[in-house]
């Protein structure tokens, strides 16, 4: 790896400043999980590495009953699995948080950096994207925000422009009668890359058997994790049962792109499409209904 | 091997060594030696048992009457 | 390119040390302190030979640049043990002979006091969960397993 | 942790103590190869060939080299110069020296990605990283072949220009990337064929799989100006480092030191050298000490790998389930050159059963991947795959237990195998019997997908020569030192063994491994071997120790050495029973009166062929709707003759069983389209962790070895032989599909699912 400067601004604005100075050479550090093995593996080379965990707003992990749960860009995944908001309010951030990595990686990664790393295999994005989250990002001409469905635009790649950077993710506040699930699949059962990722979040009407809401995230089925648009709309207003879940299914495999690649074939993860949302479709409804579902390290 | 025993997998010779043996088979089948050993020492490539026991001391080992001498390809393992 | 001048406490000592900012935690612990009992397994984080605890965390000492730990507590494998004695990990370990080449105990030992510092009494599944970011090729698990539980018995009671 | 009370005759063999190296280990403070460091040090890194076959046109290092801070280059130019026909004597077999050489850094060719082609030093590891990629290395790529069916073809590329096949010494015309056959053939399989009642035969493919050790290959080196060359590394063998460094850079054996490090486990794959010529060339470069670490990418690209394989297996039983014909073809991926653990395979392939008519071929196929290196049991895994499963066919058709068909063919004292060798008493059928009276084998198993499998392998187990000396102190305690690297437990097993002769408690004996300046010589600590070998030469030091130690007490008593015996864990004098000495009390009385007692015992052991045999049950559950498969429960169980340290000897079943299930489920070499490995990461190389795995249950069965004094047979191998064939079987009783092809990813049985609804559309597929 060469060699590069390494700053650790305390503010916000410094951060900012700094970004702009080494337009599109600076490479932002947060729990360098991704980063210190790209850098390693000379996927790129940086001037500079800016280490924004002394940043305060990025640190920023607070729940609020009206704005709902705020998680800076730098919180890395231990912190949010043990956090009592996150864990009571949102589990489904929790299945995502718990099999980053392994404990070690948790420890570090973030699930900003997760979110700007941009891997259409990322674990964070699809739970995200379920949740409707939205991302807050600052640059040299303010601060926008942006639906993480929209965030990232191709493998490696998304929307923050030179000199931006993700500040933090906003979750809206949870309705009754709602849950969420994440899952993926891997070939072990930790320290894999997502072969196919699926997160739902639902909410139930009627009793709690009709889906009233439903958003289903994606992940590894397409250049960028996906919002599976069609196949969540689709069931809104229908019962609840398998019948209505294997159509939800369908539609997400309808909407996928999926590659052949050493992790998996385009077949085998189409397949998955369907097994994957309908068991995340099924681990959200059951918490929607009070029901435990475990995450990865609770056992059944 | 066998095409310098002229197909012929299971030989009775004499012999009170391994090394005798070998000079034994020689004589029925020319040019043995030669693929077994060189500098008077059996190939490193190749292992031979006695009564199928992998020996290690060479041509000098000792056979019975009703020995069974065999060469294989050396091995070792992991 | 300069070096950066770090402060930070190691094993409960002040240390103090100059690194170059692409150096990894990992390899300034080896070569420049002197502290080879943390490994280098595969330098990317999947191996969890390198683990230390960074300010009650545990992490993947390769995947930190030494010079973020400036004002931070790192705890190393070298300093689970007391003049009195053993870490209970470290005894349980060796009485279960849960290392045979022991490349990976160091940061099996640190892994484990990370979980049990969090959690006094894991269940099987909770240990083999924790422990899945640090790989073993020689035992196949089952006695380093039997070593965290039988530490945390013993811990508990002493506690 | 209870020491073994039906040990009887025991004092110190059965008993579980804590290994005398454990402190150090467990403290951090152990030196592993990587953790030398010394004064003035550099540091390596080696380049390595982005193709997987091409012909190295030029290589310019002047950018590397005026890089600040690099202090020295070396490529195949800096070794010495070899003929085509030079031979070198591995211990091993003979193999070509220039291969040898080549393999380290590559000279005229790469052939295969992550081949070495270059050596740097410089004053640290991120500046040696950086010349790196300042070395211009110019290529003609050339076609590639990584498959082994491919490479026999006859339009094949050929990887090497002048080799030919080996027909047991005898070398064939035909340039070819065969580079070896072997037949094995018993009685009359034509006719054993004819006879039988049934007639199955399958095709097998195997992936490539590592070894997978954690640490990572190392070498440091210190040439001195007066041409004495010393290295430090991790390897399984001091003296088989020193014979070929010594070869490779054609220097005196007698100017190579080596000092073997603690090692962080090898598998077969810490046998053969790769960084320590580099760094011993890059210290006599500099005039400064060089450590070289290799990268993990390295370790998948450039070392290691075990074959991949295919194997074409027919067999013929009668009725009641007898086998009573075999016919093999089996076919190895050498790697870059010639090599692969083929004869082992011929061996192995009808080795746990008695089958009167048997023919095996087998061929040795260079491919462009890197060259393979012997991995736990080498060869038996692959074939054990085939014959274990087909095995379980024969018994399904024929409605027969798993363990009752394998009982009644199991391969016991007399039983001659395809190669014309008869067993010595062995261990088969005993471990069969264990798992049929196993708590695990008699608990049902209910659930939908969810299956039972059982297997068994064999390993041979190897002899050689170790040596061991032991000197007393004059307190009573013995250093023992001793030759073989210690990868997992070994210097407290040949301790104990030791202690055992002498009635000492293992506490008092401090063994250590010798460096080849130290110790006699001692062949690789693999082979299932050092329990076995440097054991029995530490009971030899024993036996050296107790006739010294009886001559002193003589000498106090005044007495003649035929009037004192050691008996009851005392020297006593036959005629005169009032005096008596236990050891302490004797050491002390010696080492004021007489000289020091130093004992020795070395030993170049053959070897019957009784080996290691191991047995499998394991319980699986199939997702069908991932192809996930979950190892539910596990039971290995081993023949070790006699365990010395039964938690070491667990430990080895333990490791061994679950490298089988990784090799079975999930690990494998993936190849893109130019022949490029892909995977080169403990990210996508997936080996199990804690949490893909249950505990392993393991019963030691103990089936003494005739040719040692305390029956030890070698356990370090035959375990993982049949994991993948009991997992196989397993998924089979599961959801009904037989796999042929390891590993057994999700994909494949997903695919494999849908293949067989389609095949019965009306039958449900479901667990037993």
């Amino acid at each position: 790896m060469n060699n590069f400067e390494y700053t650790a601004p305390n503010s916000l604005r410094k951060a900012i400043s700094i970004l702009a100075e080494k337009n599109g050479n600076s490479r932002i550090l947060a729990g360098g999980t991704d980063l210190i093995v790209q850098l390693r593996g000379n996927r790129f080379q940086a001037e500079r590495v800016v280490d924004v965990k002394n940043i305060p707003e990025l640190n920023e992990l607070s729940y609020g009953s009206k704005r709902g749960l705020t998680i800076g860009a730098a919180v890395p995944c231990h912190r949010i699995y043990q956090d009592a908001d996150c864990v009571n309010r949102y589990p489904g951030l929790i299945d995502s948080a718990a099999i980053i990595g392994g404990i070690q990686i948790q420890g570090r990664a973030s699930f900003g950096g997760n979110v700007c790393n941009s891997s259409p295999s990322a674990d964070t994005i699809p739970v995200l994207i379920a949740y409707g989250s939205k991302c807050e990002i600052a640059g040299p001409n303010g601060k926008r925000r942006v639906p993480i469905e929209d965030f990232c635009t191709a493998p490696g790649q998304n929307v923050l422009q030179p000199g931006e950077l993700l500040v933090s993710i906003r979750i809206p506040t949870i309705k009754n009668a709602s849950g969420a699930h994440y899952l993926r699949f891997i070939p072990r059962n930790e320290m894999d890359i997502a072969v196919v990722g699926a997160g739902a979040y639902v909410e139930l009407g009627n009793r709690k058997k009709t889906f009233k809401k439903v958003r289903i995230g994606l992940a590894a089925v397409a250049p960028t994790p996906l919002f599976a648009r069609e196949a969540s709309e689709l069931i809104v207003g229908r019962e609840v049962n398998d019948d209505t879940i294997e159509a939800a299914a369908e539609a997400a495999k309808a909407s996928a792109k999926p590659i052949s690649d050493m992790r998996g074939t385009a077949e085998f993860r189409t397949h998955l499409i369907g097994i994957m949302t309908k068991r995340a479709l099924q681990g959200a409804v059951k918490r929607a209904r009070g029901e435990f579902v475990p995450n990865a390290v609770q056992e059944n | 091997m066998q095409k310098l025993t002229n197909g012929t997998s299971v030989v009775m010779v004499e012999g009170k060594t391994v090394r005798e043996v070998i000079d034994n088979l020689d004589k029925q089948f020319p040019g043995i030696k030669d693929r077994l050993c060189e500098n008077d020492r059996i190939r490193p490539n190749f292992a031979v048992a006695v009564n199928s026991e992998i020996i290690t001391v060479g041509l000098r080992k000792q056979v019975e009457p009703d020995s069974e001498v065999h060469f294989l390809p050396a091995v070792s393992g992991g | 390119m300069n070096k950066v001048h770090v402060q930070s406490k190691l094993n409960g000592e002040n240390i103090e040390f100059l690194c170059e900012p692409r150096q990894s935690l990992l390899e300034v612990l080896r070569e420049d302190l002197g502290f080879t009992g943390s490994k280098e397994g595969c330098n990317d984080g999947n191996c969890g030979a390198c683990s230390v605890i960074l300010n009650g965390t545990l992490v993947d000492s390769c995947l930190v640049l030494a010079v973020e730990i400036q004002g931070k507590e790192i705890t190393t494998v070298e300093g689970l043990a007391t003049p009195d004695g053993l870490h209970p990990l470290q005894q349980k370990f060796l009485e279960n002979a849960s290392l045979q080449c022991g490349i990976c105990t160091p940061g099996f030992l640190v892994a484990a006091k990370a979980l049990l510092d969090h959690n006094p009494n894991p269940t099987e599944h909770e240990i083999r969960h924790w422990l899945a970011g640090n790989l073993c090729r020689c035992t196949g698990y089952d006695k380093i397993i039997r070593a965290v539980q039988e530490a945390s018995a013993v811990m508990s009671k002493s506690a | 942790m209870s020491d073994n009370s039906e040990n009887g005759k025991y004092k110190v063999i059965g008993t579980r103590p804590i290994r005398h190296d454990g402190a150090e280990k467990v403290i951090g403070k152990a030196i592993y190869g990587a953790d030398v460091r010394m004064s003035g040090m550099l540091y390596g890194q080696v380049i390595r060939s982005p193709h997987a076959h091409a012909r190295i046109k030029s290589i310019d290092t002047s950018k590397a080299e005026a890089l600040e801070g690099v202090r020295a280059v070396v490529t195949s130019k800096d070794l010495p110069k070899t003929n085509e026909d030079d031979m070198i004597d591995l211990g091993e077999g003979m193999t070509r020296l220039k291969y040898i050489r080549d393999n380290i850094l590559a000279s005229d060719k790469v052939l295969y990605r992550g081949h070495a082609v270059a050596g740097v030093a410089a004053i640290n590891q991120q500046t040696a990283e950086e010349a790196l990629s300042l070395i211009e290395v110019e290529y003609e790529v050339l076609p590639a072949v990584v498959n082994v069916i491919d490479a026999m073809k006859d339009d094949a590329p050929l990887l090497h220009d002048t080799l030919t096949t080996d027909e047991m010494g005898e070398q064939t015309d035909k340039k070819s990337n065969i580079a070896a056959h072997l037949q094995h053939k018993l009685g009359d399989p034509e006719k054993g064929f004819k006879e039988a009642d049934i007639v199955i035969e399958h095709e097998f493919h195997t992936a490539t799989v590592h070894q997978g050790y954690i640490e990572p290959h190392n070498g440091t080196a210190i040439w001195n100006p007066d041409g004495q060359l010393t290295i430090w590394t991790s390897t399984q063998g001091a003296f088989v480092v020193q014979k070929q460094v010594a070869a490779v850079l054609d220097h005196p054996i007698s100017k190579v030191k080596v000092v073997p490090t603690e090692i962080g486990g090898g598998f077969g794959g810490k046998i053969p050298i790769y960084l320590e010529p580099v760094a011993a060339l890059l210290s006599r470069k500099t005039g400064h000490p060089v450590k070289l670490l290799m990268t993990r990418a390295g370790v998948f690209e450039g070392t290691g790998p075990t074959p991949g394989s295919y194997v074409r297996l027919k067999l013929g039983a009668d009725k009641s389930g007898k086998l009573v014909a075999g016919d093999c073809y089996l076919a190895f991926e050498a790697g870059g050159y010639p090599g692969s653990p083929m004869f082992c395979g011929c061996m192995c392939i009808f080795a746990c059963y008695e089958v009167p008519n048997a023919i095996v071929n087998g061929y040795d196929v260079v491919v462009n991947k890197p060259k393979s290196a012997p991995y736990r049991a080498p060869g038996s895994t692959q074939v054990a795959f085939a014959i274990e499963t087909m095995l379980d066919e024969i018994a399904e058709k024929l409605g027969m237990d798993s363990f009752d068909i394998r009982l009644l063919n199991a391969a016991k004292e007399g039983t001659r195998r395809v190669d014309d060798l008869v067993y010595p008493r062995i261990g088969c059928v005993e471990t069969m019997e264990a798992g049929k009276a196993s708590d695990h084998y008699n608990t049902p198993l209910e659930g939908p997908y969810r299956g039972r499998g059982v297997a068994t392998g064999y390993w041979f187990n190897i002899g050689f020569k170790s040596c061991v000396t032991a000197s007393v102190n004059e307190d009573g305690t013995v250093n023992l030192m001793e030759g073989s690297t210690d990868i997992g437990g070994s210097r407290t097993s040949i301790a104990m063994q030791f202690a055992e002769v002498l009635a000492l408690p293992v506490e008092d004996v401090n063994p250590r491994v010798g460096d080849t300046g130290e110790i006699g010589y001692n062949d690789v600590t693999g082979g299932s071997r050092t329990t076995y070998a440097t054991g029995y030469a530490a009971y030899n030091a024993a036996q050296d120790v107790k006739a010294q130690m009886i001559e002193i007490a003589a000498r106090h008593w005044e007495l003649s050495a035929d009037d004192v015996e050691f008996t009851d864990e005392v020297f006593k004098s036959k005629k005169d029973s009032s005096k008596k000495l236990n050891f302490k009390e004797l050491a002390k009385i010696g080492s004021a009166d007489d000289s020091p007692v130093i004992g020795k015992g070395s030993v170049n052991l053959g070897f019957h062929i009784g080996g290691s045999f191991a047995t499998n049950i394991v319980d699986v559950e199939v997702d069908p709707e991932t192809g996930k498969v979950t190892i539910l429960r596990f039971t290995a169980i081993q023949d070790a003759g006699k365990a010395i340290h039964p938690s070491y000897v667990e430990g080895q079943m333990q490791g061994g069983s679950v490298q089988g299930i990784g090799w079975a489920l999930n690990e494998e070499y993936f190849y893109n389209a130019d022949g490029k490995m892909e995977n080169s990461t403990f990210l996508d190389y997936r080996i199990p962790t804690a949490l893909d795995l249950p505990m392993i249950e393991t019963i030691i069965v103990e089936v003494p070895n005739p040719t040692h004094p305390f029956g030890v047979r070698g356990v370090g191998e035959a375990n993982i032989a049949p994991p993948p064939a009991a997992i196989t079987n397993a998924i089979y009783n599961a959801i009904g599909v037989r796999f042929r092809e390891l590993p057994m990813r999700p994909d494949r049985i997903i695919a494999a699912l849908a293949a067989k609804r389609e095949s019965e559309p009306l039958e449900a597929v479901a667990g037993s």
